[in-house]
């Protein structure tokens, strides 16, 4: 209906349609999640769905799972019109689901969250576990099912998560943005494991705003804009460029930085950090140093859990580590940062955008104006002295608003109700309006659309035109290569190495973060 | 399977138990003359509105509230007093809710108003003033300083000497003990009396000694099973007859006593024939008995008579405000002791002290 | 969504409620409702029980003032009752032994309830702060060790005097009361005035600075306060002695304008009333002052029922039943709200005609 | 290069802290340890005081006997909480629990009694369920309403029920108590052993001795929930499916849990668990019959037993036994004996200190020794200790301990949390 320039490729002959929504309809208070949304995919299929942020992705298929009810709209399975009142409902129709923000008890063992729910199935006892450990074998998941969840890293999350939808039988399986916590070695794991299962008959629907991963492993995919469908195209012969501009109508941005701006003024000089941890021997944090630059933008890869999070958070105060980090201010004064509390630190000059925004950077139920003031509540024009000033921290909300795109009804909402772009979106405008010598940046874009990517990045590179200097950390490897001029690789709490984003390829970057490199020197082999 | 409650096969077996006793029986008491002689003169009441204000419990509680209601139902049937309203305290009412009680009542114009219970003692204070044409009497306490206030007050350690006494004289082990519910002035003075009568019976008697609760905490008078450990506990360290002056937590103390064949000696009124006890009654040699419906109807009547001149200032062993329950009959061997002592209590040979001397 | 609708109509919803079913209550009881209620509201007409009502309301706020201040930083001071009785014999005991000049003393008084009261929060808020102690547990436990306290220090042998049967502190000396306002028979406590003040206080910081932002903030979210700078353990320091202390004056009404002193027989259960109150006026200065309000005349309704022989706990079923029907009102009206603005959300995309860029241009809400 | 073999051996390490697979020592078996400790510390005090109601039968039959209410409370909040709802109401639910077993008693005999107090307990809980599952209501307002509500209405049902029977409004008539029994067999030689007084031989049988005597059918069965509780919650897939509501409803939903059902389930059950611990108030004989304000806020040190306890059925047990303990020892054997838990305190604490110390743990020995030392000053300067405060020593240890032990409290993730079906 819309979408002129989608090549609409919806061939009859693409064999037995294993789901199909028609017209599905879905509101929210003040939004339109859904609106009239067709989608079919054909059995045995891996098939995408990509799509802004808030574009409806995960509202349709929680819609599919039966976690929502649709205000208008059919569904079939398998040719058979059903009802899907409750995921019980959709389990029964043999769809599963491996949600966007994990559904995993934390403080439920392995074996728990899998049986949960399916306890009919095999029990909770031997044969159960028999089951269990037939299934993780499939996946590649190694931990014990009497382990704590939370005990568990974040590509094991995604492989209970797997296991969890296949002990159920699914054949239909959904995967909502699985990639966006993984590296690439991960990530080809978890394809091959899509791929193979996908030759035992499976069919996947694959969520992602990387498009060339949709490229690499999907048959068929659908684009939704704005909560509607704009068409379906053939990822082997579009291109992500192609597949971008269908969903926003841009072109695709790309995080490359122009030229240098690198001086030789150091600003952030860590020496020698250590950070230990109760209840494990080992160092989280094992004698790092580095120096960042003002103009510089250091990128610090690694696999999560490696003490990337504890590094920033060492960095900005919230936990007590050994060794030295100095910061050097504008006016050129030297600070050592560990006499200092957190918010003595922003002070200093430093800007934080947190790896978990809704965690660590925003009070969700306040508006955004409130939400402004978090972390400057010392600072003009938020605060003067003791007080704060309730008209220049509105004001100045308007003002991030206004320059950073932030799309929201007013600043009165609260943060919550904010698609995660545009949260994040608010905190880095937040972030830079400090005056930052120094900018910490964990996953800026993480989960944000390819849009509000591109004005994330841009913003960072004209602070650092503008002489900042930037720690970045991130998963996404396009991002780090792109953004930064100097790479650092962080290996169970050690810097592992440095890398020349100029030269380094993502595969380069991802065996080094995997320590494989490492491994295989040891070893004296090749991996 | 345990045999139920105890059989109290020392039950009645009272000859024995002298050997505790150590002081000579006091002289025979002379023929009584206490008692109100003036009891066959007719008196007319009618005119009398009373109010109860009942302190937390009120109406039924089988302690002083209820014997403070049968004063007023005996001057109904006695006097032909017609108009009796009663208000009750909420346990965690303020101190305002209890002079807009008494306000209340004064202002719909009930004289005279009976406060029952020394919480009611700033209220009272407040209150009368206001109303000078009213009456007003406060059990329990004679600090209210005012023209139309009357105190009721009793002598506690008298009735809880002769309970002390009586105790002695029943120990076989020469062993007894005394609960009280919470430390208060108040529940102090029985153990003052009970105390002063163990010794003054016998030199060498041991006494358990202890309260449930602090002064301020009011759950001592609420907690049976407190009561019932904590007598559980006396009567294994010895004791064999328990006085306990512990409200409600009473009852905790008699099952105590039956389950471990031991005695237990009541409080305020006749708990031998009281109903939530009666499955322990036989245990209850006798009761201290704290007469505050005499005290309520000698009020009245003397109020009807226009002559509140004659009412004595504190309700004791001499005016019979005061006195020991016989039902069930097990101090009926030792009755001429306990008048004996009474006798000299009235007479003035003993004082008993309100205060505990240890 | 802040119409007089979403504010107003749950809580006369609740009322109308609570009405209802205790009517029934009283029915089943064989009493006159339509009585029991006419005097209910007859005897806020009748002597000093209006002012009693907003004299006892009055400490119904400063307990529930105590407790909301802890649920701004999701603490449950459950304590306010053990701090307040620990500020009030303590008070008691030195105000009563002070002689100062007339205001000097009222003032002096006033500091050592605060202090006090932060003293026995302290206990708590430390425990919680350094050793991880629930403050839940520590605060239970607190509240009935006080009852302990309360009696060694009031005893005859310490510092009490024993007047009849009962015993209290020394009576404060005229210099040290705070004098009442005559109204009609009755008199208000002057401490109304400073209760008043306190609210204020307490709106304006925690709206207006600095500190107030960083107590709510870690209240919502301890982890974005710890990235933005808020120390979360001294935040929970801070507002345990704060609550502490505004527990230590919830006894001063009373103290210095009535009684003067504190015995074994001075009201206890006022922190319990707090919570209730707190949680009735949704943490917010003037919702704690209806909810007080509310809470004093139930009170007082349960005194002037029993002259009409109806019996009065049914003041206590409303008070939980209000309590109740309150949030579940709050809850329904805001679930039809939400259902009233999807519809309208519907229909103007209906009449929008299927444009698919119309449907929410802002991206989200 | 591939994948497999880039990821095989990292697997483990992409966690960061690599927990080595350590050994957990079985529940029951430190719970056993942690008892016998506690027996031989008090053994020593014992022995060392020459005050043997520290292990006395009496005591430890006292014991039992005031932690059964708290203990069945503590319980009721366990299956609540552990289904995600906060449970400050137990006090009312308690409350109601009381009128119900005076009342079934009276018309229907203790068993009556017990399923009354139970039906009506669970009542309470399911007002609670419909307000904090169905209305979404802040599950503490909700607690403290019912708390209310649990109070007035027992009030005024007594008043109206009881007043006819008894003649007072706040007391029902009497009602039939539970029969006790007693292994009288073994008792008899624990008797005798406790009499020979051995060092921890007699302390042990003294206190086995107190909780085989006189053992009511309830008190049975409220031990017996105990495991009971255990195996349902952890060993069943209705309780896996009832704590995954407390761990993380919206998981739970999405696996086809009914998280509401469970709910429902969980709050009446832990309001029946709650009545129960109102009937051992009320059925015990040397009890109370129903009697205003009798429940004296043990639904409150319930829910503290049960924090105490970390949210599970062993922490509980040892939660509620300890003040039942401390507060047996002080009703039972007064000043002195709560003088002699002191010493045994200070024995206490130079066992963990000679722990700290082995475990190079500089400072916490450090303040383990000056704690001792503080301890001993007291018992060592005092005869007596005030005698108001004695009674409120169960309260003192409790802090004590917590203050000591160090706290790694986990309650269930999502608890207290509102949910909603279809809102994440
Ligand atoms: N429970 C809800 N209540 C209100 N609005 C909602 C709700 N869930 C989703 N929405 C709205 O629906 C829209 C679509 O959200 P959805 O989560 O489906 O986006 P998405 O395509 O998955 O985005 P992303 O790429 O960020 O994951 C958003 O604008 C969001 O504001
Ligand atoms: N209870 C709610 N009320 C209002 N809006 C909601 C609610 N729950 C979710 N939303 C909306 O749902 C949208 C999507 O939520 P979701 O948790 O799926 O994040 P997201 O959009 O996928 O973001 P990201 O991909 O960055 O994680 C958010 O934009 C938010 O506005
Ligand atoms: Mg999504
Ligand atoms: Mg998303």
């Amino acid at each position: 209906m819309s979408a002129p320039q989608a090549e609409v490729t919806d061939a009859p002959d693409r064999g037995e349609p294993a789901v199909q929504l028609t017209g599905i309809t879905k509101r929210f208070p003040g939004v339109v999640a859904n609106s009239d949304v067709n989608l079919t995919v054909t059995k045995g299929e891996v098939h995408a769905v990509c799509g802004e942020n808030g574009a409806g992705k995960s509202t349709l298929m929680k819609i599919l799972y039966g976690m929502q009810q649709p205000d208008e709209g059919d569904i079939a399975i398998n040719g058979e019109p059903v009802k899907l009142r409750n995921p019980q409902d959709a389990i029964k129709a043999g769809i599963g689901m491996v949600h966007q923000h994990f559904m995993l008890a934390d403080n439920l063992t392995v074996g728990e969250n899998v049986f949960l729910g399916a306890e009919n199935l095999h029990g909770i006892g031997r044969a159960a576990r028999a089951r269990l450990a037939e299934l993780a074998e499939r996946v590649g998941l190694h931990a014990r099912p009497d382990a704590l969840l939370e005990e568990l890293g974040v590509a094991d999350r995604q492989r209970v998560e797997i296991v969890k939808v296949l002990y159920r039988g699914a054949r239909i399986i959904i995967l909502d943005e699985p990639t966006a916590v993984l590296v690439p070695q991960e990530v080809d794991a978890l394809f091959e494991t899509v791929r193979a299962m996908q030759k035992d008959g499976f069919t996947f629907i694959f969520i992602s705003h990387k498009l060339d991963e949709v490229r690499a492993i999907a048959d068929t995919v659908t684009v939704i804009r704005r909560g509607t469908t704009v068409g379906t195209a053939d990822p082997k012969t579009i291109t992500s460029r192609q597949l971008a501009e269908m969903m926003v109508g841009t072109e695709l941005p790309s995080p490359e930085t122009r030229e240098s701006t690198v001086t030789d003024r150091p600003v952030l000089r860590l020496d020698d950090v250590c950070l230990s941890v109760e209840g494990s021997e080992r160092n989280v944090l094992d004698h790092i140093s580095f120096t960042v630059h003002a103009g510089e933008v250091l990128g610090i890869a690694g696999v999560e859990g490696n003490g990337q999070t504890e590094l920033v958070e060492t960095i900005m105060g919230m936990r007590k580590g050994g060794g030295r980090i100095e910061l050097t201010g504008a006016d050129g004064k030297t600070v050592e940062l560990h006499k200092l509390g957190t918010l003595a630190r922003r002070e200093a000059g430093i800007g934080y955008i947190a790896e978990d925004r809704t965690r660590h950077s925003l009070l969700l139920r306040q508006p955004l104006w409130v939400n402004r003031i978090l972390g400057y509540q010392t600072r003009k024009p938020v605060a003067k002295g003791q007080l704060l000033d309730i008209d220049g921290a509105r004001e100045d909300t308007r003002r991030i608003v206004e320059e950073y795109d932030v799309r929201t009804p007013g600043i009165d909402v609260p943060a919550a109700a904010l698609s995660g772009g545009n949260q994040q979106k608010l905190i880095v405008g937040r972030e830079l309006s400090g005056n930052p010598v120094l900018l910490i940046a964990s996953h800026p874009t993480r989960g944000v659309d390819v849009g509000a990517q591109a004005l994330i990045w841009e913003q960072i590179r004209q602070a650092r035109a503008a002489g900042l200097a930037v720690l970045l950390v991130s998963a996404d490897l396009d991002e780090l290569i792109g953004l930064s001029d100097t790479i650092q690789v962080m290996l169970r709490g050690r810097l592992a190495g440095e890398a020349d984003p100029a030269t380094v390829t993502p595969q380069e970057l991802g065996s080094a973060m995997t320590g494989a490199s490492e491994d295989s020197e040891e070893n004296g082999g090749t991996a | 399977k345990d045999s139920g409650a105890g059989n109290n096969n020392n039950a009645g077996s009272g000859d024995q138990s002298a050997s505790c006793v150590t002081a000579p029986k006091p002289p025979a008491a002379p023929a009584a003359s206490s008692s109100s002689a003036q009891s066959t003169e007719k008196v007319d009441g009618s005119k009398l509105k009373v109010a109860l204000a009942f302190d937390v419990g009120g109406r039924g509680d089988a302690s002083f509230n209820d014997s403070a209601a049968a004063g007023t139902d005996k001057a109904k049937a006695e006097l032909g007093v017609t108009t009796v309203t009663e208000s009750t305290a909420a346990a965690t009412e303020d101190e305002a809710a209890k002079s807009q009680r008494l306000d209340q009542l004064a202002s719909q114009g009930f004289s005279p108003i009976i406060a029952v219970g020394f919480a009611y003692a700033k209220a009272v204070g407040a209150i009368a003033p206001k109303y000078p044409n009213t009456q007003f009497a406060i059990v329990d306490d004679d600090s209210v300083k005012a023209p139309n206030v009357t105190s009721l007050v009793f002598a506690e350690e008298q009735g809880s000497f002769l309970a002390g006494v009586a105790a002695a004289y029943k120990s076989k082990k020469c062993h007894v003990g005394f609960v009280g519910g919470v430390n208060t002035p108040l529940i102090q003075k029985f153990e003052a009396g009970f105390l002063q009568g163990v010794k003054a019976a016998s030199t060498k008697a041991k006494i358990e000694d202890e309260y449930l609760t602090p002064a301020g905490d009011f759950s001592g008078f609420q907690d049976p099973a407190k009561g019932n450990v904590k007598a559980a506990a006396q009567i294994a360290k010895g004791a064999d007859v328990i006085y306990h002056a512990a409200g409600a937590s009473g009852k905790g103390v008699f099952e105590a006593a039956k389950s471990n064949n031991a005695f237990a000696i009541g409080v305020d009124s006749d708990q031998y024939n009281q109903k939530t006890v009666e499955a322990s009654k036989d245990v209850i040699i006798t009761s201290m008995l704290k007469r505050v419906d005499v005290a309520v109807f000698d009020y009245l009547r003397a109020l009807a008579k226009g002559d509140l001149t004659s009412l004595p200032k504190r309700f004791d062993l001499k005016v019979d405000g005061i006195g020991y329950a016989t039902s069930g009959g097990k101090v009926d061997d030792i009755k001429d002791v306990l008048d004996g002592y009474k006798a000299q209590i009235v007479s003035g040979a003993i004082t008993v002290s309100d205060k505990p001397q240890k | 969504m802040s119409s007089w609708r979403t504010r107003l109509l749950p809580p006369l919803l609740a009322i109308v409620f609570a009405v209802i079913l205790t009517a029934i209550a009283l029915i089943i009881s064989g009493a006159d409702p339509l009585q029991a209620y006419g005097t209910m509201i007859g005897q806020l007409f009748k002597g000093s029980t209006a002012v009693d009502t907003v004299n006892l309301a009055t400490v119904y706020y400063l307990s529930g003032l105590a407790v909301a201040i802890g649920f701004q930083m999701n603490l449950f001071n459950i304590g306010v009752e053990g701090q307040y009785r620990f500020a009030a014999i303590v008070t008691a005991i030195i105000g009563g032994a002070l002689q100062l000049p007339p205001v000097i003393h009222v003032i002096a008084i006033l500091i050592v309830a605060v202090a006090s009261g932060m003293l026995y929060a302290a206990i708590p808020a430390v425990l919680k702060v350094t050793r991880g102690v629930s403050e839940v547990i520590s605060t239970i436990m607190l509240n009935a060790i006080v009852g302990g306290i309360v009696a060694f220090l009031v005893n005859a042998d310490q510092f009490g005097v024993q007047t009849g049967n009962n015993i209290a502190t020394r009576e404060i000396a005229e210099t040290g009361r705070i004098p009442g306002i005559p109204i009609g028979s009755g008199e208000l406590f002057g401490f109304v005035l400073i209760a008043a003040l306190i609210g204020a206080a307490y709106w304006f910081m925690l709206n207006r600075t600095r500190f107030g932002f960083e107590l709510k903030a870690s209240g919502e979210s301890t982890t974005a306060a710890a990235a933005g700078g808020v120390n979360a353990k001294k935040m929970t320091l801070i507002a345990m002695l704060l609550s502490g202390g505004v527990a230590g004056l919830v006894a001063m009404p009373e103290l210095l304008g009535r009684d003067f002193s504190y015995g074994i027989t001075s009201t206890q259960m006022y922190g319990f009333t707090g919570i209730a109150v707190a949680l009735l006026g949704r943490n917010h200065p003037a919702g704690i002052a209806l909810g007080a309000l509310l809470w004093a005349f139930l009170d007082r309704s349960a005194v002037s029922l029993e002259q009409i022989n109806v019996s009065k706990e049914i003041a206590t079923i409303m008070q939980g039943v209000i309590v109740l029907s309150v949030v579940i009102a709050y809850e329904i009206v805001r679930r039809a709200e939400l259902a009233a603005e999807q519809h309208r959300v519907g229909r103007a995309l209906a009449g929008n005609g299927r444009k698919g860029s119309s449907v929410s241009e802002g991206g989200a809400v | 290069m591939t994948t497999a073999d880039v990821l095989s051996p990292n697997t483990g390490g992409t966690t960061m802290p690599v927990k080595p697979p350590k050994r957990r020592i079985p529940g029951w078996l430190k719970g056993a340890i942690w008892g016998l400790l506690a027996v031989g510390v008090l053994a020593i005090a014992s022995y060392a005081t020459g005050v043997n109601t520290l292990t006395s039968t009496n005591t430890a039959h006292t014991a039992l006997r005031l932690a059964l209410p708290i203990l069945l409370c503590a319980l009721g909040g366990l299956w609540a909480e552990r289904a995600g709802v906060i449970n400050i109401g137990l006090e009312g639910m308690m409350i109601l629990g009381t009128w119900g077993a005076a009342w079934g008693a009276y018309h229907g005999g203790v068993w009556a009694g017990l399923i009354a107090a139970v039906v009506f307990g669970a009542l309470g809980g399911l007002l609670h369920a419909v307000a904090t599952v169905t209305f979404n209501v802040n599950h503490i307002v909700s607690g403290v309403a019912i708390n209310l509500l649990g109070l007035g209405v027992a009030k005024y049902l007594a008043n109206l029920v009881f007043t006819p029977l008894s003649g007072n409004p706040r007391q029902s008539p009497p009602v039939p108590k539970f029969d006790t029994y007693s292994a009288t067999f073994l008792s008899d030689w624990l008797s005798d052993l406790e009499k020979m007084q051995r060092v921890f031989i007699s302390d042990l049988a003294g206190i086995l001795n107190g909780l085989i005597t006189e053992v009511a059918p309830l008190t049975m069965i409220a031990i017996a929930l105990v495991p009971i509780s255990y195996l349902v919650l952890w060993r069943t897939r209705f309780g896996l499916r009832l704590r995954s509501c407390g761990e993380n409803p919206v998981a739970a939903e999405s696996l086809g849990v009914n998280v509401y059902l469970h709910k429902y389930v969980a709050m009446i059950i832990s309001g029946g668990l709650a009545g129960m611990g109102g009937a051992s108030l009320v059925l015990l004989a040397g009890g109370a019959d129903y009697l205003e304000n009798q429940t004296n806020n043990r639904g409150y040190i319930g829910l503290a037993a049960m924090i105490f306890g970390n949210w599970r059925p062993g922490g509980l047990l040892g939660g509620a036994a300890l003040f039942g303990y401390a507060d047996g020892l002080q009703l039972a054997g007064g000043g002195t004996a709560v003088l002699a838990l002191l010493y045994g305190a200070v024995i206490l604490l130079a066992v963990i200190v000679a722990v700290q110390l082995f475990r190079r743990q500089w400072i916490a020995s450090a303040l383990g020794v000056v704690g001792a030392g503080a301890l001993y000053a007291i018992y060592w300067t005092n005869d007596d200790l005030p005698s108001d405060l004695i009674p409120y020593t169960a309260h003192f240890v409790t802090l004590i301990v917590l203050a000591v032990a160090s706290q790694r409290l986990r309650p269930p993730k999502a608890d207290g949390a509102l949910y909603r079906r279809g809102e994440d």
